[in-house]
């Protein structure tokens, strides 16, 4: 089942947003892509922005279908997939 | 129990109002209030500009809400969140907790704000006087005080 | 820093904005506000009144906030306590506490708290319906919440 | 010094006030009298009510000219002194 690939949506925002030059877009998910931290190895080889958006990994946050997840999650069938720094509200 | 997240300030007074008027089952209510930090010896500040997750940042206060109600008696509770361009004085966020007793509302304040500065998904741009601008960064001090309620 | 003992009402914003509008140092705010609870399963209420030490409950309160000023970095603060005869839903006490970060104004709103309901000379008295009147009794609780200060 | 008597203001407050049924009085301080304790002593011995007011006289609080005091404080020079429950304010 998990052999087909997909679309996403992708969302970056502040400065990984700065960083990749995009608030969003749609990807086609490539089969083997299992885990958060699969997608990030992956979009690290479209381009010297995502190398630099995602250079300091460990503080990169991420939410599948708007909820906290770790690197180490399943994407599953996640269809919005947000990147973003640690949260600064309050 | 209400989320908010809006542009327009607030009124503390008007919003327990709304909240909890006319209701005698109430004991303690406990706000806070951030604030927009005018510039000192340590930063220079023009404007503070709160961007967000549309959706997501609703969707997590009323699940930080859900919790503060899962660990304390709350008659009632409200969190808003601003976002746009502040200025120095201007009210960031607001949160308020009611209940009967004020051990619960005070608690329930703090770990309101706690959750709210580690978890929804709100940054902060500060824009200097010569147009500069940067990210704010994180907190650990923040992080700290949300592990307390683990 | 002000404490003030009177028998007509208070707004918690127009208090704020009165002691800290226009500062832009403050970065937190909070308030507390107690308010008489009506009657419930556990008791009869029509009226609560009361009763003060007229002179020492304002010296009192000065020198708890004093000791709160000397315990946080406090940027301002303001404690009001009404006496006379109240009812169900009205307000009894406000604290507000502001500081340029939110732990020491949460600890010092809750810290003067349970020094006002422990060392400021204050007696409630409750009217039932029935016309009969009781002294309310200090709670045990409000001595175990100020000995976690010293 | 001590030998001579001297006048103080005694006041009452809640359920002291209304078993002793006075809100305040001048007394003559006897002579002897040195501490709190010693006055409450002596005050229980000027009337039944005064017995009753501090029957539980563990929960009676006392103020020396508006400041807190314990049983084993002195008198000293107070000129005003305050008998009243475990207060409940708040």
């Amino acid at each position: 089942m998990d052999k087909q690939t997909r679309n996403v949506r992708l969302l970056y925002f502040a400065w990984l947003r700065e960083k990749v030059g995009l608030a969003s877009e749609e990807v086609e998910l490539p089969v083997g892509i299992a885990t958060v931290a699969d997608l990030v190895d992956w979009l690290e080889q479209r381009g010297p922005q995502y190398g630099e958006a995602f250079a300091r990994r460990e503080v990169v946050r991420t939410a599948l279908d708007k909820v906290h997840v770790k690197p180490s999650t399943a994407l599953g069938a996640a269809r919005e997939i947000a990147f973003f720094p640690p949260v600064t509200g309050g | 129990m209400a989320v908010r997240v809006q542009h327009d300030d607030f009124d503390v007074s008007a919003e327990t109002e709304k909240l909890i008027g006319g209701r005698t089952d109430i004991g303690a209510i406990v706000t806070f209030t951030g604030r927009v930090r005018g510039a000192d010896s340590e930063r220079q500040i023009e404007a503070l500009t709160l961007e967000h997750y549309p959706d997501m940042t609703e969707a997590e206060m009323a699940r930080i809400e859900a919790e503060a109600h899962a660990r304390w008696p709350l008659q009632a509770s409200l969190l808003i969140h601003r976002v746009g361009e502040l200025h120095a004085g201007d009210n960031i966020v607001l949160v308020i907790a009611a209940s009967a007793h004020r051990q619960a509302a005070f608690e329930a304040a703090a770990f309101l704000m706690d959750y709210l500065k580690t978890r929804a998904p709100f940054w902060k741009k500060e824009t200097m006087p010569s147009g500069e601008t940067k990210w704010v960064d994180a907190r650990a001090e923040d992080d700290g005080a949300a592990d307390r309620w683990r």
